[in-house]
Formats: C-alpha cells, structure tokens, sequence
C-alpha cells in the first residue's frame, strides 16, 4: 500500500467516473464497486496514484467506472499487467479486478506465480462460479453437476477451492466477503489494501442473468448464520444464530460442536489465528462441503490468512539499489562497458 | 618468462589480409575459451574481427560424436571483415569429429592442425570412421596442409612437474593449441596470461600450468620443424585509434534498451522468459541494475509481454525478448499494445523454424509473423538488425520509434547475429539520437478533459503517467472513440481508428531515413536487396562481385514496416532484384506484394548462415542471364 | 378457437416476392424470440429465408436506451435469398431507441410499426430526443408508412382476464405484434400457438395469454382501419419440396465435425475454450454425445488446441474452436500440429479485432493471421465459409482435408456467419464425401522398421494410431529426419523437410475442385471476388449488376490456401478484379502478391457486413470508370 | 491405470528406444529413466498401449528413450497434451514427463488445472530446481537467494513449495522421490501408476552441470537419515539414522521429537495417513523449512497424500454413455436434427 497521505479528505464520489456501470440490475458488482469507491478515501491516496487494472469478463469492467489510472487488459492476463506495473511504479496503489474465469481459469498461471512473488496487489477476485460474459458457461469454481450451456449433462470438473489455491500457491493474503455484506465488505477491503503484498479477496457475488442463487446456502438471510462463520483474529470459531455452534478440532479433524450441548465449552474450540498457515490450509479446507452435506463445515468469512513476506517490487528496489550503492551508472559508463580496450 | 617477441628462430613471416580460423573440439575441450582469447589478443591489437560460436545443438551430446563437436569460428583482417568466414584458412581439429564434421568448410589447401591424440582407435570410431580409417593416414586430406600435433603428449611434457592430476592437465590442451596459434600468426600471448592469471586467481596451480601450456606450444612453434615450409604469418593491424568493446548481437540489443532507457530519462523494464538464442539479452540487462534497468523473469511470456505492458503503462521504457515460440505466445498481447498505443519494444532473435524447430540454429522465418501475426488489423513497425553491432543501433531505434510514436515495435535479429561478436568503437552519448517521450503535463481541473486518443501531427497520442493529476484515465482492448479513448461501437468510429491506426504507422515513413545503398551504383543491372543477418556475407559477395566488374548494387533494409519512401524508386532502377533469405522467401513475397515487381527470391533454409560464395555464386548466375 | 385463416374482412393481398423485416425493441422485449417464430413460420410454410439476431454489445446496455436495443432481421422471399436484408422493408420499433437506431436501414417508403408504448417521454428521452420531440409526431418520418400501434394498451385490454400480473402481461406484448405480422404477411399463427403450448406446458396461464396475445394482434389486423391502405401482403411460398432444417453457421459448424467424424469413421474430440462469437459450437458439440462427441472445455485456448492434438495423435478426429484472441493464443501450438502433421481442424469465427476489439460484431481481419501467423515456415491449408448453410460444408471440407492430407486446416467463418441463419435441405449421409483416414496397419516384427515420415504420392504421411502393435513412435516439434521422424539437426534434411511439407500443402491444388464461377460470363469487364460472409452481398448484388447490364462477375473463394489451381485464369479474364472485404484489404495482398495483378480493393471496417447496395454501387462505379 | 494383462512378460529392455539419452553425465534424469522403464513390465500393458507425453526441457527429452507411443510437446504443454490423448483414448497409459520450469513455470496453469479434473496420468515431475535445457536460469523452485544468469544479485521470487500446489489445487495423489532412490523409487512409481487419477511424482534430481548438489542437504548419505523421513501408511513419522527421532503435533505445529530423550513415545507421534488431506497439507509445508534452519522438519519422502476420485476421462465417457443409453446417434439423425420440417 501506498504511503498514506492524511491531509486529502476525499470522499466515494471522487474515485467515480463518469461511465454508467453497465451491469445487469441486480449484479452483485454493483454492491463491490461501491465498497472499493467508499473504502479508498479512507487510504488518503489521490486518484492520480491509484491504477485498477483487469482482465476480461463482466466483472474485469470495473476499471471503467473509477476516476483513477486504469488498464482493461485482456482476459487472464490482469495479475503480470499489474505486477509490471507495480514493478515499474512502487509507488502507486494497484489494484485488481477479476472474475473466477479471468483469474482461475485462462489466468490461473499468472494467478498463482502472482501469489508466491507477492507484489503489493489488492487483488479482488468475484466469483460467480460462471463466465458471466460469454453468457453463462461453467468456470473452474463451478459446483459438480451444474448444467450450463457447454456442460448440458452437469459439469464433471472438479472445482477450484479458491482458499486452498491462494494457501497452496505460497499465497500471503487470503479473505472472504459477500458482495452484499456492506460495511463488513468494506473492512475486508481496508485490510486488503493494508496488508503489503498481495492480497487476494475472495468475493461470493451472485450473478442472478446466469448463476441466480449460487451463493444462496450462505448468503440468504435466514440461513446465513448457520451456514457461515465470520472469522475474528485470536477469538474462538463460533457461529449460529444464537452463536452457540463452535468448531472443534478432533485430531486433524474439524467437527462442529453444540455448546448448548453439555461437554463443551469455548475452551474447547478453535482459535483463529491468521498468521498459522496450518490452521489456515484446514480453514481453507471447509469449503470442501456443501452446507446440506454430511459433516458439513460453515463457510469462513473473513481473513483466513494473512502473512508478513517482503513485496516483490521491495526486493527488486532493493537490489538496484544496492547495485547503485555506489553511485548509478552513466551512459557513457555503459556505452563502454568493462572489456573495452584503446587502439593507439 | 620469455615473452612472445623473443622467439629465437628466423622463421619467414608472411603478411597476409584477412585469416579465418576454426577452432574444433570435443565440447569438454575448451573451445570457446580458446576463441575467445584468440579473438581478444587479435582485437585488442587493432584487428578487424568476426567470431562466430559453433554449439552442439543437443543438450550434452555424446563425447567423441559428430553432434558432440563445439566450434568458435573467427576471420580477422587488416581491412573490416564482415563474416566469421565461411570457409576457413585454418582448422584446429582436437579430435577426428571435428575434423569430419568442418572439413567441408576448409578451404581447398587450407591448414589443418590437428590433435593427434583425438585421432586414435575410440575416437576415430566414435568419429564415424570405418575401422582402420585414419584420414591423417590415408591421404585423404592430401588438398589440404595437415600439421599433425600430438597436442596431448606436447602438453603433458610440459606440464609433468605441475602438480597437478592427468585429467587437469590434460584441460590445458587447448592452451597449448592456443599458444601455437599466436606463434602462427605472430601474435603475443600476454593477454591470455593476464586472463589466466585472474581467472585462476585463486588456483594458482592450474594458473600456472595453463601459462605454461600457453608458452609451451608457442615455443613448440618454434622449435618444431614441421611449419618450416609455411613459416608465419602477419595479419597487420590497421584498425583506426580509438577505444573500443568486442560486442555480441544481443549483448549490443541489452545495451541499446539500457542506452534508450537513459537517453529518454526514462526507465527500463524488461519483461521476459528464458528462451534460446534470447536468453542472454535477458541476462545481460539483469546485470545491469546499477544503470537502474529493472528485469522480470516471468513465468511464461505472455506474462513477459503483460508485465511490459503494465510498465509501459506505468510510464517506463518497457521492452520483451524472445525467440519464435515465445513470440507466438505473445501475439494476442502485441494486439493490445496496439489498440492501446503504448510504448513497447519486441526483440525477436529468430531461430529454426517450425515450433521447436532447431532452436539453436539461426533462421529469418519469423518475418511473416512480425508483419502478419496479429488477429485483426494490427500494424505495427518492424526494424531488422543486420550485424551484432547494428543490434544496438536498430534495438535503439526501435526503442525510439516505440518512444516517440508510442506503439509497440518489433525488432528482428536471429541466433547467428545474437551469438556472433565484432568490434564496436565505443559510442559518445552524444551521438545517440534524441528520444523525447510524448508525456503529458498535469492538468488543472479547470482546463479541458484529458483526451488520450488525440493526435499530434504525426497521429501520435500523448503518454499520460500514471501519478499525473488530471490525467487519469481508462484504456484498454477494446475499441475506443476517437480523441476520449471511451469504450465505443460505432460502427464509423471503428472504421475511423482502425485506418487511424493504419495510418499512424505509414506515417513512421515520413521520419525514418531514406534507404541507402551499401555498394554499388544507383543504376545497375542487379539489386541485392538484404535484410537481417545476411549482411555480412551480401557484403562481402557483391564487393567480390563489382571486383569482377559486374554491375550490381546492395541495399539492406533496417525498415521493413513502413518501409523506406525511396525504396520503388530505387528497386526501379536495377534490371533485377535478388533477394536472399533464409526463409522460403518471405520478404520476396511482402516486396512482390508491395510493389508488384518480381524479384529472384534466393532461398537458404538450413538453420545456416549465406556464405559470400553462395551469394557471389547467385549474382554470377544471375548476371549472366541478363 | 378461431385459425388464422378465417379472417372476416376482405383486406387487398398484394403479393410481394420477398420482404426484410426488422424486429427492434429492447434487450427485455423478447425480439430475438419474436422474430425466431416468423421466421420459423415462414420457413415451415416453404419461403426462403435469412435471419441475422442483433444483439447490444454491451453486456446489459441500460433500458430504453440506443445501446440497449436488441434486434433480430429477416429476409424471406419465394426465390432464394442471400442476405437478412440490408435495408428494411418493414420495421417493428418497439421503443423509441429502437427506432432512433435503426431508421437509417428503413428503405425510403418503408413501413413503421411502432408500439406507441415505448414513445412516452420518458423513453423519448433515454433514447437521447431532446425534450419535447416526438418523432411518431413531428413529422420527421413522413418519407415513411408509420403504423402507431398502442402495442401495450391492446395486449393489456387482451389479457385483462388472465390473471397474470400485470408485468407478464406486458411481457407479452411481443405476442401480439407478431400476431399482428402474420396477419399483415397472411401467414398462419398455430405454429406459434404450438409452440407456445409446448414452451410453456408447466405454466398454462401463461401459455394461454402468449397465444391470446397473437391472437389478438392478429385480428387487431382483421379490425383496425389503420392498414386499409396498404392491405395485407402474400409472399407465395416456393421451395422445393423436401425436408428443411434451419441452421445458424455455428449449428453447421458444429454438425459439420459430428458428420465428418462419423463419415471417417473416427471419434470426435474438441478442446475448446468459451469465446464470443464462436461458443455456440463447442455447445452444440456438448450436446451430441450421443454422437459420440466429446468435448473438452480446456482452461485456456492453448489447452483446448493442445488437448486436441493429444486427441489427434490418440487417433480421433480433433478440432478447436475459437475467435480472434484466443486464435492468437493457439499459434505456437499451430506450429507444433504443422512439424508433426497431425490432422486437426481450427475453426475460427472471426470478430472485430485488434485486441478485444468489437467482440459481438463480425470482421474478416484473421485472414493475415491464418495465412502467415505462425513462427518459422509453417503453412497449411486455409478455407473459408460463405453462407451459414455453407459453414457445414466448408468445416466437413477442412475435416477432409486435414484428415486426409494430415495436416491442421484452419477453417475461418465470422459472427456473421456464427449467428444468421437460412434453411438447409437436410443432406443425406451418402451425399457427403467420403473420408478416408491415412491410418497404417500393424506391424509383424519382421516387417521393416516403422517410418513416420514416409510419404505417398500427395506427400502425406501415415497415422499410426497408440494401440497399433509395432508402430510405436516418438515425435514432436523439433525438425525430424526424413521419412524415420527421429530429431535431426542435419542442415539439407532441414531444408528438405521445409520444402516437403510447403510442398505437401501446395499439392493439395492438385484434388481440390477448380474454382467456378457464381455468377457472370466467363470473360466480361469486372470480377467480384469474395471470400467469407461477404457472399451474399456480393451475390445479389452482382445479380442486379447483370440485370442492368453490366458486364460483372463473381467468384467465391472457399480454399484460400492452397488457390484452387485455374484461378489465376480466370483472374486473367477480365479487365478488373474487385476485392470487397471486412479489412483493410487482406485478400487484396495475398492476390497482389500471389498473382502480380492489382485488383481494386473495397474496404469496410465497421463490425458490419457489407450490404448489396454498397457492392452494388462500387461495381457500378468501377464499371462506369472502365 | 489401463488394466493389467497378467501373460505377458516384458523387461525394461521392451520399453528401450533405440535413441541413446543425450543427457549429462551424472545427471540425475538417467536414473530415472532406468527405474520408469523398469517398472513398465510391472502393469504389464504392452508397449503399444503406453505412450510418454513431455513438454520442453531436458527432462523433457525422456519420451525419446521410450519403446512406446510418444509425443515431445511443446514447452508446458505436456499436461492438455496428455488430458487430449487420454480423454480420446481411455485405455492407454498415459505417462507424462515434465521439469520444474515445463510444469510449473510456463505450464502452471495446465498443471493446477490437470490436478483438479483428475484425469488418470502418471506425471513425473523433475525437479532440479533450474532450467537445464536453456543453461541455468532460476525456475519457480530455486530457493531465494540462488544466483544464476539471470538473477546475478539473487532469487527474490519465493518459491513454490510443489506439495503444497498440487493439494492446494485439488490433486489426489503426490508422492516424492529421489533420482538416485533405485527401488524405491520404482515402488513410488509404481503406486503412482496403480493410482486412478493423475498422480504426481516429484523426484528430486540432481542437475550435476547447472544446479549441483541442490539437494545434497537431504540425498547425501550421511545426511538423508536426519534430514529425510520416509512415509509409511499407518505408521508414526520416525526418522534419523536410529530411527529414535519422530513429529509429533503440538497444537497445528508440527515438532521434531527425540525418542530417546524422555517423556515421548512412538505412541505420542503422527501417524501417517495419506488419505488425511489436513494431514497431507500440513506435511507438504515441511519442505518450506531448510534442513539446518531453526526447527527444521525433516522432508517427507513417499506418498504424501492420496485420494480416491472419479476420473475425468471416466466421468465424461459416463456422460456419452449415458446419452447413448437408447442407441448411438446416426449420421443421418444427425443431418436431419430435431427441427427439421417437410415442404410437400
Ligand atoms: C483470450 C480470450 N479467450 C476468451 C475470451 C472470452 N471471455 C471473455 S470473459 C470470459 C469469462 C469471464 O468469466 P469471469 O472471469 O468469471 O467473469 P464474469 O463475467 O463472470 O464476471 C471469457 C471466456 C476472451 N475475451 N479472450
Ligand atoms: C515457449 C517456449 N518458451 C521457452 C522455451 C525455452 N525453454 C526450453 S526448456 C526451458 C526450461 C526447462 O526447464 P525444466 O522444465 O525445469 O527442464 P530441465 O531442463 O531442467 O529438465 C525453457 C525456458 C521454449 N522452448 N519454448
Ligand atoms: S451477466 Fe451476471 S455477472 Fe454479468 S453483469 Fe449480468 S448479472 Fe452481473
Ligand atoms: S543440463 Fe542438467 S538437467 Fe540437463 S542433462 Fe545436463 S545435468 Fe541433466
Ligand atoms: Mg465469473
Ligand atoms: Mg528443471
């Protein structure tokens, strides 16, 4: 993240442009774009500093609609466009706008050396489990069996975990929000642009045109709070309406507990902790199972996982600045070389 | 020590113009480094110079084989020498697969020196040899004059109280054969001690020993009666004073991007993926941070050209290496750097073609590609480098076209220039052109929208860094309406920006030099008209030709889109156009296209060089059928 | 209930021989289904016919507003028709956008329809009038016939009764403009009344108030005066008899690859990745399993071609579908099908390009890409479709081509193409060209040695297929000896190689047919050439050229690559050749380059086809100059 | 795995080309070859029925050494290369042969992709830290500070730790091997190839000419035993030359223990479970700690993780299958389609 100026005192309205959002009615982007326009000015950084870049998909339009810097690359290819640009120009905020086919599927390579590099991105990834764009073909994130247009008989992939991936891949960033959760949205993007290195949001949005209701088990109001837990740093994992469930470990094993049943208390339960890359890979494991499955975990909302690694551009800085310790080279030092030598 | 003046013997030496020299081994006998030092001692003595490393293609071929030989080619001469040479004067044969496989590039009663030891029973059958065949016995190589040396024997001898184990010893062979060499042609060996001297720095044994092998084969020159019927021979140097630096092809590209990087006060990014014969451009720029140049080894090259992409956007002067493969790779992002007219430099050392092809063998095949391989219409300019030192000047000129008339350029050179070395009179920074990037100033909110598509004179947009007030704005591939860069699909917009686009890029013509001939007269009977590589040997063979008095001409293209604005009138004015290639003729067809003429295409696909002869041998045909 | 054929008045039927109707309206008004049912209608009934669905660009462009209008065109007539009609005869304007847009194509005189709904001032105003204007008012449209229909008053007062809310009442306001189409185009509405039933067999009450919906707008047709003048029309049906399917080009695309997998006997496999506008045939393909079909949707374009030539070498017959970027993205594995010539058809439905560039609109910009997009020396066959219809024929012609000349075929058609759509005599299976797959048979193990690269008489190669006991062997990308296919660094057998597979490709003039002439004598002042979707522009208007009486012609190329042999000829008689094209003249090179002649180039770039009237009017004025 | 023919007798001589491996001598990738072609007889599938699938690299040259059916790719693309071939042709045995920088630098994408669909290749992946082939530039495995022709002042990109990838995107089988293991190696390979699914080897292989000894730490003899463990299925992780040294769990963090100090018994240690993703995951993050770093964890040896999980190629011959239920489709069923109408 870019150094924080606190004298501007911008607002929302700055950082919109004045592109209409072409989105269907209804398209859970609109709700983000508003989180990322609202939590900017909390960066105090001015737009001329900031640069979202983006791929292909519905979802990669939203450079469109900030007053910022902006690339609308081409599909998969958002994450080496803004590790260039970050690469080049350490000292802007860059952000990224991409879809679960933008990023996991054409994008996947870039995706994951991305992770392990760990330029300082603020990465927001929204996943519809769809190609939104191209009119509704599964994506890698696509649940087993969906019917779609290129899989009329049920899609036979095995989906991406998302969390896993980001984990897997040597990933420093990794967290969860809806893209109807507001405020608590917001948090999650603050804490994203805050985090140096790459952070990678993952966000539940609902495509109603293609994938209506893919999110439903979590994210509808009565159902939302069994069916998801929201994670807090060094607190017990508690969940439920009544936040009387709790996640326990049973040997490697996650199981959910009833505290209103006798023989457990919140002692007994799980402590979050975001910086445990073990408890992380087994949190990131919960979305494994479906909310009406056997044995079936809430869904972790919120930072999973957050680790301190020196940034990609830090690291290159930091070589040509050694190499220059002694003062930068001349053109004319360079146009000679070493090995040159004098005819009389 | 003796030095190399103090030979004892009057042996006659004989001046002579121009040598070249093969040097051929086994690719654990040190060939390279061999060249290498004779090239250095016959350059920093003022002569002109070509060298040409000779790799085995497979990984780590079988020692012994045919396909395990490694050979360091060179020509030196009094007067500028423009090939490695494509027959050779001399060849150093370390065993007899290195003999077998270059004889047929020596020159009829040309010298070979050969390793006597590579040519015993194993080796000679690991040569391919039918046993009981030695062509050091059998008269074989009765054109040509062979000079057996037992090197190994010779090295041991000197080296028996070195201390050092027979394995070690024996490495210091081709410091033997090196010392020969410079007793040959007169040369010191001093500057190959000073080398031994650092490298070895801290084995001061295996110093030592390789000077004395240096030493020893010197004064086994002298001693040895065998070349008292050839004697020795002087290459006088004659090359003007003045500093200068041995350069390769894509050591001469890594040094121009840095070069354009600090000329245009900008900085350099360079986005790439290793990649044979490119590879060492990426390699020679990461050494050079000290010059701020910033390089990312990407994890693929669409990820090499992407990140370029961003930087170019984020106001550096970004540039991309590779070689075919790669460069397909990059063609769907080439297109965005288009529509979105960004600054970028596209280095494509060319190699064997098709996919894999013969990746360490220079070919000229990926011109089509460069003009052509883009989806939709995607024009953009193509420069050709045609010697290692030109690679700086054209890789810099790219640079200043992509700069200055913001659009991706496409730079060509191949894996014979990349590899491939010659003096270069170190550059003034002053005489490099001027590189003035279009880079917007900040805008006051009272002053008018920014508009990133609108155009100065010469169509060019304007550069808006991101970190500008005012400036911000969106763009990518998408089409855009004209002047506000917004996204549009109007169908008169679309047909407007694409001959915008088209349009900008002919208009490189009004600005770029008008071509030039290299040799010969304005009107002839025959145009040579090059491109790329083949410079040299073109050269070389149309000097030998209007020798012989024919009338021919030679003009080699640096611009190949847009292409000079003289270059009708000047292919009008030769009865005949030859064009050399090695491709199935790909220029032919672009000029053929162009300007409705037929030329006589000349093609080479060999994963070779043209040799002069070739061409020389083309020209004369030709003439005499007009 | 009533049929369509017992309408009470006695309305003036004027026969017409064919019409082009335009139905527009916004994304949310159902256009592309109205217009879907005439033209089933009109199909079933026996008229020719051309559709093209025209969608916004915009992935949901705001309501009411210009770019949100959605349109769907047809042309139907008794004689063939080649185009969705350029100009139309008949415009449904559902909305004020939908006529702001689309008033440029009304022919002068042309009749309105306009639902009075959607010109309130609120849409007044999204459409972009100024305030106050009206356009069904002012007087502006007096050069046409404008039908006022309260479109939305007349569905409700219909379905007052139906107990729907009044929102899926208003959604079926597209019902009853057809009905009231088919009233006005004496054309049965029960095949609507069907299809209505069956769509919607789970939701009565809304099925019943769709098909009181056509009915209403039918016998409003009956009862209204508003048409006295014109009368009603009748385009007398005359199509052969015979069984008709209707297929867009992608459907055709697709059926083309089942079919030529079946004919040949091999499986299907396509490795494909999602891409505007050429989805639509790794859809269909998903849903022909029981053809054995399978598909693969790949991560990316470069592993839906790679896995379709592991398919390939596995023995199936395997394509990849595509459009411009992710064209570009499978050009290094091109590369690699082309060394190890493998069979494998690429289809690529072209869009507007560079970059992303105009990705719903068609363009005929990958013409250069096809022909010479690939790194080193690397061609193959190109073929292009013509019609939708011709999409079958064209793919099931490359899937022979590459199957039996093993070689990859790159089949381009367009979003034009993709998605128009005309009736296609159902082909009998016997009517197809067989396709005979080079496969070698087993080997004994006293046979000799297995040669991949041995070559018949066309100069093809064997398919030895994994399972096939003794033909075990090993290729890839890097050069192969002749005939044993092993790697191979040999210069002459490199440029052997080179030569034999452009030569294989080159031979392939040899078996194709010669190119005929669509229309026109074979001598006379102006050849049309086309390639691509351009066909039926060029074909009617070269038609009404004749009537006229000028001396035109026209060709339509399908084989780009290799020519077919006798074009040069007839290139050669006549005094002009015109080129009209997508582009920025891409055939225009090729021929220029190929054939040294220079035809006039007609060039549009606007993600639009070309009309008959633009290529009318070019001939007219070439002819004029000649 | 196609199924094994039981009568025929095949020695790894049956599964030699006639091509002579051009590697290095001492290179690693010789010792590999010998062990594939070893284990061939052992599935007993005749060499038709077999065929190597590689990309670019040296490692990449294997299919050459091969009696069977084979194609060398292009660079990264082995793996949709061998989903194609695989999908096409059910009952082949698929073999892939692939580098650090073919599989996991340019072919990433199609690596994490192949691991989700889970089609039944048997991929071994080299892993000699460094790109033999173009002559030693880093690979997206060299450890951070490695210098090399094109990172001359150092490594800055973190590596990615190839365990944690391939459970990280959904693989069901990983195991690990060194070139010079001999018969053990062999056994690995052999349970890869009985593994339904693609199953992923890494073997570390040492690259004598670019990369020496970068795995010395754990293949040199007098070391292996203290920095290695090897796994075994329901056993407890023991390691060190007196087998006295075990892992035990404390909370998610695994330690390394000293049986023969007190206080820690076998009983107190991990027991391997390879079917245990949680398990698995947290095994993989062993290799992130160096052998002398402090807390080292010795690096797991073996077959990490394995799964049971539909193939690909079997789920989609399923779905054609299936929709053939009442009878393949005829050509002329095809043309005629299921809108056709009749003019009379
Ligand atoms: C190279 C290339 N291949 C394919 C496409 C077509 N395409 C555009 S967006 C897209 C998928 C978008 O899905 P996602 O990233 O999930 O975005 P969403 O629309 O769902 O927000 C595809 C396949 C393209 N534009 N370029
Ligand atoms: C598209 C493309 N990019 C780059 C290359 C050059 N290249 C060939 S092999 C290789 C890396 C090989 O590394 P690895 O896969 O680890 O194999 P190793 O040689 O180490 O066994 C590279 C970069 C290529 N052949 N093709
Ligand atoms: S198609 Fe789906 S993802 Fe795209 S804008 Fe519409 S609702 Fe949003
Ligand atoms: S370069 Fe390294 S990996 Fe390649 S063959 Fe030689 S030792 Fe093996
Ligand atoms: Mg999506
Ligand atoms: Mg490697």
């Amino acid at each position: 993240m870019t150094d924080i100026n606190p004298t501007t005192t911008l607002t929302a309205k700055d950082f919109a442009s004045n592109q209409e959002p072409k989105w269907c009615p209804g398209c859970g982007d609109h709700a983000v774009l508003q989180q990322i326009k609202s939590v900017l000015p909390e960066l105090g950084v001015s737009s001329e500093n900031i640069a979202f870049v983006s791929g292909i998909g519905c979802s990669s339009r939203l450079p469109y609609y900030m007053a910022t810097y902006g690339i609308h690359g081409i599909h998969g290819r958002a994450l080496p466009m803004a590790t260039g640009l970050k690469a080049a120009r350490p000292d802007l905020s860059v952000w990224v706008a991409t879809g679960d086919g933008d990023a996991l599927s054409i994008g996947g390579n870039h995706f994951i050396h991305t992770l392990r590099r760990n330029p300082d991105l603020n990465v927001v990834l929204f996943n519809n489990k769809i190609y939104g764009l191209t009119k509704g073909q599964y994506s890698p994130t696509s649940k087993l069996g969906l019917r779609t247009v290129t899989s009329p008989a049920g899609v036979i992939d095995h989906p991406f975990n998302p969390a896993s991936l980001v984990i897997g891949a040597g990933g420093t960033f990794f967290a969860r929000a809806f893209d109807k959760d507001g405020k608590f949205l917001r948090s999650i993007l603050l804490r994203a642009a805050q985090h140096r290195g790459t952070s990678l949001v993952e966000i539940y949005q609902n495509c109603p045109i293609f994938n209506n209701a893919a999110w439903d088990a979590f994210a509808n109001a009565d159902i939302k709070a069994e069916n998801t837990i929201y994670l807090e740093q060094n607190k017990p994992l508690l969940f439920g309406k009544e936040m009387k469930k709790g996640i326990r470990l049973e040997g490697f094993k996650p199981v959910v507990v009833d505290l209103e049943k006798g023989g457990v208390s919140t002692a007994d339960l799980w402590i979050h902790d975001e910086t445990d890359i073990n408890k992380a890979s087994i949190l990131a494991r919960f979305a494994d199972t479906d909310p009406d499955s056997e044995g079936a975990l809430p869904r972790p909302i919120g930072v999973l996982y957050a680790e301190d690694r020196v940034t990609y551009e830090d690291a290159l800085t930091g070589q040509v600045r050694d190499a220059r310790k002694n003062g930068a080279g001349t053109l004319a030092e360079l146009l000679k070389g070493d090995n040159s030598y004098v005819i009389k | 020590m003796t030095d190399s003046k103090t030979t004892t013997k009057a042996v006659n030496v004989t001046s002579k113009a121009s040598v070249s020299v093969l040097f051929a081994g086994d690719s654990g006998d040190g060939m390279q480094l061999t060249g290498t030092q004779f090239a250095n001692t016959v350059a920093v003595r003022g002569s002109e110079l070509n060298t040409f490393p000779n790799f085995p293609s497979e990984i780590r071929a079988p020692a012994g084989t045919i396909s395990g030989v490694s050979g360091f080619q060179l020509q030196f001469g009094s007067k500028p020498v423009y090939t490695p040479g494509a027959l050779f004067d001399v060849m150093i044969a370390m065993n007899s697969a290195a003999l077998k496989a270059n004889l047929k590039n020596l020159h009829q009663g040309g010298i070979i020196i050969a390793g006597t030891d590579g040519f015993d029973e194993k080796k000679l059958k690991l040569a391919g040899y039918p046993a009981g065949v030695n062509p050091l016995e059998d008269g074989s190589l009765s054109n040509y004059t062979v000079f057996p040396v037992p090197v190994q024997q010779l090295t041991r001898e000197a080296l028996k109280d070195s201390g050092l184990s027979s394995r070690e010893v024996d490495r210091c062979k081709n410091m033997f054969i090196l010392g020969l060499l410079y007793w040959l042609y007169n040369l010191p060996y001093e500057g190959t001690v000073e080398m031994l001297k650092s490298k070895f720095s801290k084995k001061p044994l295996i110093a030592d020993a390789n000077i004395k092998a240096v030493t020893a084969g010197y004064f086994f020159g002298d001693e040895t009666e065998i070349f008292a019927n050839i004697g020795r021979f002087d290459i006088p140097p004659e090359k003007e004073h003045g500093t200068y630096r041995r350069v390769t092809g894509n050591e001469a590209a890594a040094i121009a991007l840095a070069a354009a990087a600090k000329k245009s006060g900008l900085e350099l990014f360079l986005g790439s993926y290793p990649i044979t014969p490119a590879t060492e451009i990426l390699q020679n720029l990461a050494k050079m941070k000290k010059w701020g140049a910033k390089t990312f080894q990407a994890e693929d090259e669409i990820a090499g050209i992407c990140s370029s992409i961003g930087a170019a956007f984020g106001g550096a002067l970004a540039a991309t290496n590779t070689s075919g493969p790669g460069f397909a790779l990059k063609t769907e992002a080439l297109g965005l750097a288009v529509i979105m007219e960004i600054p970028l430099v596209v280095i494509n050392v060319q190699r064997g073609g098709p996919s894999t092809g013969l990746p360490t063998k220079p070919e000229q095949s990926d011109l089509f590609m460069a003009m052509y391989g883009r989806h939709g219409e995607a024009p953009l300019p193509v420069v050709a480098a045609s010697s290692p030192v030109d690679c700086f000047y054209t890789t810099y000129e790219a640079a200043r076209l992509a700069v200055e008339h913001m659009t991706p350029v496409i730079c060509l050179t191949d894996g014979y220039l990349a590899l491939s070395s010659e003096p270069w009179a170190v550059e003034s920074p002053d005489n490099l052109a001027e590189i003035k990037p279009r880079i917007h100033a900040p805008r006051k909110p009272e002053d008018p929208p920014y508009l990133p598509y609108k155009r100065d004179e010469n169509l060019v947009r304007s550069w808006a860094i991101p970190g500008t007030k005012g400036l911000e704005h969106r763009i990518g591939g998408l089409e855009k309406q004209n002047e506000t860069g917004n996204v549009s699909h109007d169908p008169d917009n679309h047909e407007l920006m694409t001959k915008l686009r088209a349009e900008k890029i002919a208009r490189i013509a009004d600005t770029i030099p008008l071509q030039t001939l290299d040799n010969g007269a304005a009107k002839a009977d025959l145009l040579v008209l090059g491109w790329g590589s083949s410079y040299g040997a073109i050269k070389t063979a149309v000097a030998q030709a209007i020798e012989k008095g024919y009338s021919v001409a030679h003009a080699h293209l640096r611009y190949i889109n847009p292409f000079p604005k003289n270059l009708r009138e000047i292919l009008g004015s030769y009865k005949q156009v030859l064009i050399p290639e090695n491709n199935n003729g790909q220029l032919v067809h672009i000029i053929r296209d162009t300007f409705l003429i037929e030329p006589v295409g000349f093609s080479k696909v060999k994963g070779l060089p043209f040799t002069e002869m070739e061409i020389l041998a083309k020209i004369t045909d030709l003439i005499k059928e007009l």
